[in-house]
């Protein structure tokens, strides 16, 4: 109506009340995403899974392509920091590997009597070398045990090699290949929904009956077709490139839709009447305008389709459809878990799926933090 | 509502052909045409095969066309015969295949579905009324996780407490003893028994969307304003809610059995494979890594036009249970 | 402190004037809103005779219609009232509605039958699943024991007459998307007065209606009270409505009634400066065309953290510092029946202009 | 109280040990299910059923020690048709563990002093199991209608390469030295005569072997296999003498089609080769087909789970005279073979046979799974291998994959002690593929010869090799130099097997082995064995293969897995005399060695000629690496339900003795 017309508050003063009240919508979102303390907790443990994923050859003591044929299938290295009584720093014994006569299982002992230190910042062994961000060559290893001495934090697979290097190394796939598959869908969804809402007419048919179609298919079998069509001498590169764009393929109609029929709610509210009046291009309307007026809504749809991805790359892998050995993946590790006597006799083998749980759990609770927030009226 | 069907009816046509198509690409996928495994199958059956022979195959399954030409080839035999073409990994037609297994597959779906829509409606609406309550809590938690654990672990991480406890692992439909008995109240209930794990699994996921989905439109539609007409009208509080919040928020739910019934189905795929189930899941599995891809694209193929269909009841249900969107669809 | 007890044999009788149907006093309501507990009704009182029609302005968050639904008790859970709302029913037994539990037989009886509300969104005010007879005959079924679906049908035909709906047999049958929003808010008042209620709440009934259907609705209601003797709570930012419906106003800022009387006093006496600043915002015929609207500065504060002052004082041109800002404001009497609550109505406090 | 609840405990305890006595006490002659249709009056008495009491085979060797039970049901992982197949099969004659024959189908036998004429005694009142009579006609009927069904009128030459299928046993040499298949003659019922163009002394072997069913239900058959009457049959005889009875029908392709159709809708094939393969060759897998074998499939073979249920007329008894076998059924479930072990372990299965990789966690869960740990004697070369198709389509990798300095590099470019300790525990010894010492056909140093690890010297040596790069590409391979492949990195595929998870890390390893020596490896893995024995059948298509030889129990008896006769052998490829397309060897070189004493082994007609060939072709495997072996071990295990009876430790199992055939199966019986 109009009646009141608001202005700067002259008495203002620095009230919480105040604060609610003029806030701009971003800064109302992030106001009230930081207030959702699962959310704030979520959005940490993800940052600190990401910068691990980032630095993960440094961290990992191991490379993908290093392992150990004396200590398959050891259990988890306890690390400890008194030796009799006495205080050393972190160590660990040195392990040795012994055959019970009957079963012939491996038994890995550790030898009291020897003690290898944990060094910090040391330069790994031959196979770990990398290229950090795949520029800067480097062979520099957070951590790593002295005199030979073996530290698997997560235990070992049954080639040998390090889970805890393989759950890191892993991580940089799992981790982003939702991401980058997401921003793809975004890609796609956006243009595609965009072309599709603002021109309407038979672009709009043709996208639509487009979507229905990629719609129409099961995701999951979708993406098991389309994986198993990669052919297996690809380098894990290609492969990760190609799974990004299989899961992108599935996933963004979904979104097309909902930018479409936003397009067209939103192309009758005034303020694009009014700059479409006053003669602003199509393209400037769609940027400026446009996508703006539901990008909070898009970023939320976005961070709540990442748990989707992460289970779908790790499911894929999982069935041999996706990456293969030696390139790592959460997936991939799990594939040792298929079978029950490995979680009888080798459960920390389990340990990559706490990641992957906690990783979708993390993005689910962001997700819901962020859409709270987006929403005005909650 | 008849027009709107046909309407509905006309575009689903146009979809399933354009399905087809984007399927048969898909077959033609993996490197190597089919020929190639087929002559090597006729040579392991102690067959020579000469050239003629071969190009009589590829004549027969026009390969030696361009591809809409093969496509047609390939759609024509399933209008017409009904013919999906040829599993050269199990050595029988396609068709013979999906017949032996449909039936199992849909009957763990549906079992599946209806245990989904059992429990999630009421604890939606539980959780709905009770928002913030030790129950609601408790119930967003569960979900949160549920929806968190891909489907493959649950399966394996049910089958090892399964196997804690029962010492056994519950997988496949029957235990070795019911196998091949006759039908018994017996049997019956270690099929139950056994259907545990799968239907948990493969329901899980869905019920956890479902709950959080039925909580969500309940909550919106305890926050309607009719809800305020109907207190100041003095009608209680419960009555509102049965009456109007739940028969609106169940609107969407119900009206999604369609394509609910098509992610269960496909949900199974992931299942049958971890839990040993005889479900076209595993022999799809099967058939992609041996890239029998008439096999595999058949099973595709027909999930894509289940989910046609799914998305064609939704439609038609929830017309039929909204007026408003009744009108609209009446409309246009 | 809060929590209502539905007791059948109560203990405590209240009394009010004979004439009087309803006494607020004292009402406080807060809400609770995430961390915040917003004071939204601040010791409120009026009262309400039969067959009068009172109207409560003020600015949209002022408290007008929290206080409303308190009357009818269908705020949400995450609001706490204290104070008393006295109210004589049919039978002419005195209850202090606030001491009723909310979702209790005595108070179920009471909505609808007795007290009815219609609402500013007729739009969303039925549920868009049922048809329109069916929504309006369950308000007959609900509260008369003795009526049947064919006699609650017929009551519901002659309603929808009664208030105008053209070829109600039809209509009956249809849903409320087939309805018009003013044809949607004459059902809610046919549906609202299908059982004679004393006492009719109307929540800015007009406000989502054109112009032309605003008067039709307005004067469909004075008929209707003229028919019915029900009283009406008339609830409004509009006071040009205020002035053609109303027998006396009370104007409402931050959860205050901060001047109250009959509405020849609120017109031509207003005495308060947010009253002064309504009726000053109001267009009139006679202003000239290049003058600019009268605004009010800033908007209703929230009433949080509240500190004895008078609400108004950041936005009162008439502010006296030290005083509006620091002290609770005693209500004055300008003439019999006009109350005011300001302090420039105090002797010997110097008027600014 | 607690009297009472003991009087009742005892009064159940008496109830249950009656009702397990009725079950387990029976001493009756036959299994209780068959006796309860013999008492329905829709199965023949017991005796009617068995041959005539001379004929009967009595099998005494394997008799129990305890009383046996009849019943129950053995419940195993479906391993596909080789192995449900051979648990039940009944050969005319037996092979057994020292290469000699037995009786078995087959009574009896006679040769004339030529060396020429075998006459074959078949057993006297022996019915199919659908009842009808077994007699010679079936056995006749077999040969030249189902096996030998195209031959040259005029050089009596096999053209049709159906029959180069199987290890032609039946091929002699004529007296102008051209090999022509033997007649084989209807007497009487109960006899037949096999004719040899030459001698053959170890065709009893041979048939045992390569063609362990030369009989099959000519009544059952007869309108569908497709049969043009009217045209001479190959040897120029008409049907009526051949067959002992009256002529065969006229048979097109549609209507043995049709006919086979009308019998079942399992038989639905898409034309009369496929027929003929699946319901002449691979029986087995079909319901209603009737065999002489213990336990016969009920159950469509697109099931989870196989069913094989009891023969009643089965023609062995034991010892006391009781109808053989013990067993009622077997089942074979169809499931990953990732599941195997927890499956064992939580008693789903009644055996499973794993080898030394999975060895800790089988014999670990024995007491939690209830069961017992077998070790059987397999008489291999070597247990873990890899090899290169000799035959590859390909030329470029054809020539490298000759090159003898490339499989000497590659083989000592292996650490066979790593793969022991990552793959098999430490349970097996680093060997090259080669008979092991103490066996006929031991080399002096055969199993040493290239085990050592020196991945410098491999490098050296494929440095030396021509047509491949010695610098490495961007991703550190060596690329080809010339010819089609020029400057693409050498990429091998190794195929493996579904059910041996082993081939897969096994290749992984030999990824990174090969890696240092810049030699890409893939992996191709095959869900289904039927997909991978295809893919040899085909000969060409794959390139190389991990875990596929195990060398042979016996060279001169069975060449097939180590010589170059066989279709689905890995390293010789197309180079097998069984394609009909068979590649020929350049002249003069080792394959050319290989070829020749194979095809000097198949036409000896003396002992010492085949025991010569024999050693030739050892010696070129000797000489030529052809299959590179990384490990060997004799042994492979069973663990076998403790409620399974008469199973037999240390049993040799092999292909030629039918694995765990071996143990007579129809012996053991099931006591819970």
């Amino acid at each position: 109506m109009g009646l009141f017309k608001s202005k700067n508050n002259t008495h203002s003063d620095e009230k919480k009340s105040d604060k609610y009240y003029y806030a701009s919508q971003w800064g109302l979102m992030a106001r009230k995403f930081r207030k959702h303390k699962l959310a704030m907790g979520s959005t940490f443990v993800l940052v600190i899974f990401y910068l691990t994923a980032i630095f993960g050859n440094f961290i990992a003591p191991q490379g993908t392509e290093q392992y150990d044929g004396k200590f398959v299938n050891c259990k988890p290295t306890p690390v400890h920091y008194f030796h009799e009584g006495k205080f050393v720093g972190p160590f660990v014994y040195g392990m040795k590997t012994e055959r019970d006569p009957v079963t012939f299982m491996a038994q890995h002992v550790e030898d009291r009597e020897k003690i290898c230190r944990i060094k910090f910042f040391t330069q790994g062994d031959p196979g770990g070398e990398y290229k950090w961000l795949g520029l800067f060559p480097s062979n520099l290893h957070l951590f790593e045990a002295e005199d030979g001495g073996k530290i698997f934090l997560f235990g070992t697979d049954n080639m040998g090699r390090d889970l805890f290097s393989r759950v890191i190394l892993g991580s940089q796939i799992s981790l982003f290949i939702p991401v980058v598959g997401m921003l793809l869908t975004v890609v796609l969804g956006l243009a595609i929904g965009s072309l599709a809402g603002y021109f309407g007419g038979w672009i709009d048919t043709v996208i639509q009956r487009l979507i229905e179609v990629v719609r129409s298919f099961p995701q999951v079998p979708l993406w098991m077709a389309l994986s198993a069509a990669i052919p297996k001498t690809m380098k894990p590169a290609q492969v990760f490139m190609l799974m990004t764009i299989i899961l992108s393929l599935v996933s963004w109609p979904g979104l097309a839709r909902v930018v479409r029929s936003k397009f067209i709610s939103v192309k009758k509210e005034d303020f694009i009447m009014a700059a479409r009046i006053s003669g602003a291009p199509g393209s400037k309307l769609i940027t400026r305008h446009m996508i703006p007026s539901f990008l909070s809504y898009i970023i939320v749809d976005m961070t709540m389709s990442i748990p989707s991805l992460i289970i779908g790359e790790t499911t894929l892998s999982f069935l041999g459809l996706g990456l293969r050995s030696p390139a790592t993946s959460w997936g991939v590790l799990l594939q040792e878990t298929n079978k029950l006597e490995t979680i009888m006799f080798y459960n920390w083998k389990l340990i990559p799926m706490i990641f992957v749980f906690l990783s979708v759990l993390a993005f689910n609770f962001m997700g819901d933090g962020l859409r709270d927030a987006a929403d005005p009226y909650k | 509502m008849t027009k709107f069907i046909i309407k509905k009816l006309l575009i689903m046509t146009l979809t399933v052909f354009l399905i087809s198509l984007a399927v048969f690409f898909i077959i033609t996928l993996p490197p190597g045409d089919f020929m190639t495994n087929y002559v090597g199958r006729m040579l392991a059956a102690g067959e020579r095969v000469n050239q003629e022979e071969i190009d009589a195959l590829r004549r027969t399954y026009a390969l030696d066309q361009p591809f809409f030409v093969q496509f047609w080839s390939w759609f024509s035999r399933i209008i017409l015969k009904g013919d999906f073409g040829y599993s050269f990994s199990l050595s029988m037609p396609v068709t013979a295949v999906i017949k032996a297994y449909i039936g199992p597959t849909m009957a763990l779906s549906i079992t599946t579905m209806i245990f989904t829509y059992l429990i999630a409606i009421p604890v939606g609406i539980y959780s709905a009324v009770h928002q913030y309550s030790f129950g609601d809590y408790l119930f967003t938690t569960v979900c949160f996780l549920g929806q968190a654990v891909p489907n493959f672990l649950m399966a394996i991480l049910l089958m090892f407490i399964a196997f804690r406890m029962t010492g056994d692992t519950m997988l496949g439909l029957f235990s070795p003893k019911y196998q091949n008995a006759p039908w018994s109240w017996e049997k019956v209930l270690d099929l139950l028994k056994h259907c545990i794990i799968p239907v948990l699994v493969i329901g899980l996921n869905n019920t956890c969307g479902l709950i959080r989905t039925m909580r969500s439109q309940m909550l919106d539609e305890l926050n309607k304003n009719y809800v305020m007409t109907g207190k100041a009208k003095g009608m209680k509080a419960a009555a509102i809610r049965y009456k109007y919040c739940v028969r609106a928020a169940v609107n969407p739910i119900a009206s999604s059995i369609g394509w609910s019934l098509v992610n269960i189905f496909t949900g199974t795929t992931i299942t049958a494979i971890v839990l040993n189930l005889p479900s076209m899941g595993t022999v799809m599995y099967n058939a992609l890594i041996n890239q029998d891809m008439y096999l595999a694209g058949s099973w595709l193929f027909l999930m894509a036009i289940a989910t046609v269909i799914g998305t064609f009841i939704s439609d038609v249900l929830l017309a039929w249970l909204d007026p408003r969107a009744r009108k609209e669809y009446l409309k246009g | 402190m809060f929590k209502k007890k539905d007791k059948k044999d109560q203990a405590q009788s209240y009394e009010i004037s004979p004439e009087h149907i309803l006494e607020v006093r004292n009402l406080n309501v807060r809400i609770s809103v995430d961390d915040y507990l917003l004071h939204a009704v601040r010791g409120v009182n009026f009262s309400l005779k039969k067959g009068e029609t009172l109207g409560l302005v003020g600015e949209s968050g002022c408290g007008k219609s929290v206080t409303s639904k308190e009357i009818l008790g269908i705020n949400p859970d995450n609001c706490k009232s204290e104070g008393q709302i006295l109210y004589r029913t049919k039978s002419g037994k005195v209850l202090n509605l606030l001491e009723l539990e909310h979702d209790g037989a005595t108070y179920r009886a009471i909505r609808g039958s007795e007290i009815s509300m219609i609402f500013q969104e007729p739009m969303t005010a039925f549920s868009p699943l049922y048809t329109i007879g069916n929504q309006l005959s369950e308000i007959i079924l609900l509260h008369d024991k003795n009526a049947t679906k064919a006699s609650a049908r017929e009551r519901v035909l002659e309603m929808l007459r009664k208030v105008g709906i053209a070829n109600p047999e039809k209509r009956i049958d249809q849903y409320p998307h087939e309805f018009s929003g003013g044809m949607l808010q004459r059902a809610l008042i046919a549906m609202m007065l299908c059982c004679d209620p004393d006492l009719l709440i109307a929540d800015e009934p007009t406000t989502a209606l054109d112009v032309t259907i605003q008067a039709q609705i307005l004067e469909l209601m004075r008929s209707l009270q003229k028919e019915f003797g029900m009283s009406i709570l008339f609830i409004t930012h509009d006071l040009g409505i205020v002035a053609n419906m109303c027998d006396n106003v009370a104007v409402m800022y931050l959860g205050e009634i901060v001047e109250f009387g009959s509405v020849r006093q609120i017109f031509h006496n207003p005495c308060h400066p947010y009253t002064k600043g309504l009726l000053r915002s109001l267009p009139r015929m006679d202003q000239n065309r290049d003058e600019r609207l009268y605004i009010i500065d800033g908007v209703v504060p929230l009433p949080v953290d509240m500190h004895p002052c008078c609400g108004f004082h950041d936005r009162c041109g008439e502010c006296l510092v030290g005083i509006c800002d620091t002290q609770q404001i005693p209500e004055y009497e300008a003439e019999p029946g006009h109350m005011v609550r300001c302090k420039l109505m105090e002797q010997g406090v110097k008027h600014h202009g | 109280m607690y009297k009472r609840f003991a009087l009742l405990f005892l009064t159940l305890c008496m109830v249950m040990s009656v009702m397990a006595g009725a079950v387990c006490a029976d001493t009756g002659k036959e299994a209780p299910m068959l006796a309860e249709q013999v008492a329905a009056g829709t199965l023949p008495p017991l005796e009617d059923r068995l041959p005539v009491e001379a004929d009967v085979y009595v099998e005494t060797e394997y008799t129990p020690e305890e009383t046996p039970s009849y019943g129950g049901t053995i419940r195993t992982n479906n391993g596909g048709m080789w192995y449900f197949g051979p648990n039940a099969e009944e050969p005319l004659f037996r092979l057994l563990d020292d290469g000699t024959v037995e009786q078995n189908v087959a009574k009896s036998y006679d040769l004339s002093d030529d060396g020429l004429v075998y006459t074959i005694h078949l057993r006297e009142g022996m019915k199919w199991s659908d009842g009808t009579p077994f007699t010679a006609t079936d056995c006749v009927y077999y040969y030249n209608y189902v096996l030998v069904t195209d031959v040259d009128n005029e050089t009596g030459k096999v053209t049709k390469s159906n029959a180069g299928r199987y290890y032609n046993w039946y091929m002699t040499a004529d007296e102008n030295g051209v090999m022509r298949p033997a007649q084989v003659r209807y007497v009487d019922d109960q006899t037949f005569t096999i004719t040899l163009y030459s001698p053959k002394p170890t065709l009893l072997q041979a048939i045992a072997i390569d063609n362990k069913w030369m009989f099959c239900p000519k009544e059952w058959y007869k309108d569908i296999m497709v049969n043009d009457a009217s045209a001479a049959h190959w040897s120029g005889e008409s049907d009526l003498k051949l067959i002992g009875g009256e002529g065969l029908p006229t048979i097109t392709e549609e209507q043995a089609l049709a006919n086979a159709l009308a019998k079942s809708e399992l038989y639905n094939f898409e034309n009369a080769a496929k027929l003929g393969d699946q319901l002449g060759y691979r029986y087995w897998q079909y319901a209603g087909r009737p065999t002489l074998r213990p336990w016969n499939i009920v159950s469509p073979l697109t099931d989870q789970t196989l069913v094989f249920v009891r023969n009643p007329y089965y023609w062995k008894v034991d010892a006391e005279g009781r109808q053989l076998p013990y067993i009622d059924t077997f089942e074979y479930v169809s499931m990953d073979a990732s599941l195997y072990a927890q499956e064992k372990i939580a008693g789903n299965l009644d055996l499973v046979r794993f080898d030394a990789a999975d060895f800790p966690i089988y014999k670990s869960s024995e007491a939690i799974g209830n069961y017992t740990v077998y070790t059987d004697i397999i008489p291999s070369w070597a247990n873990v291998s890899f090899e290169f198709n000799q035959g590859y389509k390909d030329p470029q990798y054809r020539e490298l994959f000759a090159n003898l300095d490339f499989r000497h590099a590659v083989s000592i470019a292996v650490d066979r002690e790593e793969v022991n300790e990552i793959l098999y525990n430490g349970m097996m010894t680093p060997a090259q593929f080669a008979p092991a010492a103490g066996t006929a056909e031991y080399i002096e140093g055969g199993p040493e010869k290239w085990i050592e690890l020196n991945v410098d010297e491999a490098n050296a040596l494929l440095d030396g090799i021509e047509g491949i790069s010695t610098e490495r590409n961007s991703d550190g391979y060596r690329t080809f130099v010339g010819g089609e492949h020029d400057g693409q990195a050498i990429t091998i595929e190794f195929e493996t097997r579904a059910d041996a998870p082993n081939d897969a890390q096994l290749v992984a390893l030999l990824a990174k082995y090969f890696k240092p020596l810049g030699l890409q490896i893939v992996e191709s893995n095959n869900t289904d064995n039927n997909a991978r024995n295809e893919k040899y059948y085909a000969g060409d298509v794959y390139m190389a293969a991990v875990n596929s030889s195990s060398g042979s129990f016996n060279v001169m008896l069975r060449p097939d897995a180590v010589a170059a006769n066989r279709n689905n052998c890995a390293f010789i490829g197309k180079y097998g005399l069984e394609h009909a397309d068979a590649m020929t060897p350049e002249p003069g070189s080792a394959m050319e060695e290989m070829v020749n004493a194979t095809k000097a082994l198949i036409s000896a007609s003396k002992l010492e000629d085949m025991q010569a060939a024999a050693a030739r072709i050892v010696k070129s495997h000797y000489d030529n690496t052809w299959v590179i072996g990384i490990l060997a071990s004799n042994k492979t295990f069973d663990a076998v339900a403790n409620r399974v009876h008469n199973y037999r430790d240390g049993f040799v199992s092999c292909d030629e003795l039918r694995f765990l055939g071996n143990t007579r199966p129809y012996t053991w019986f099931i006591q819970d």
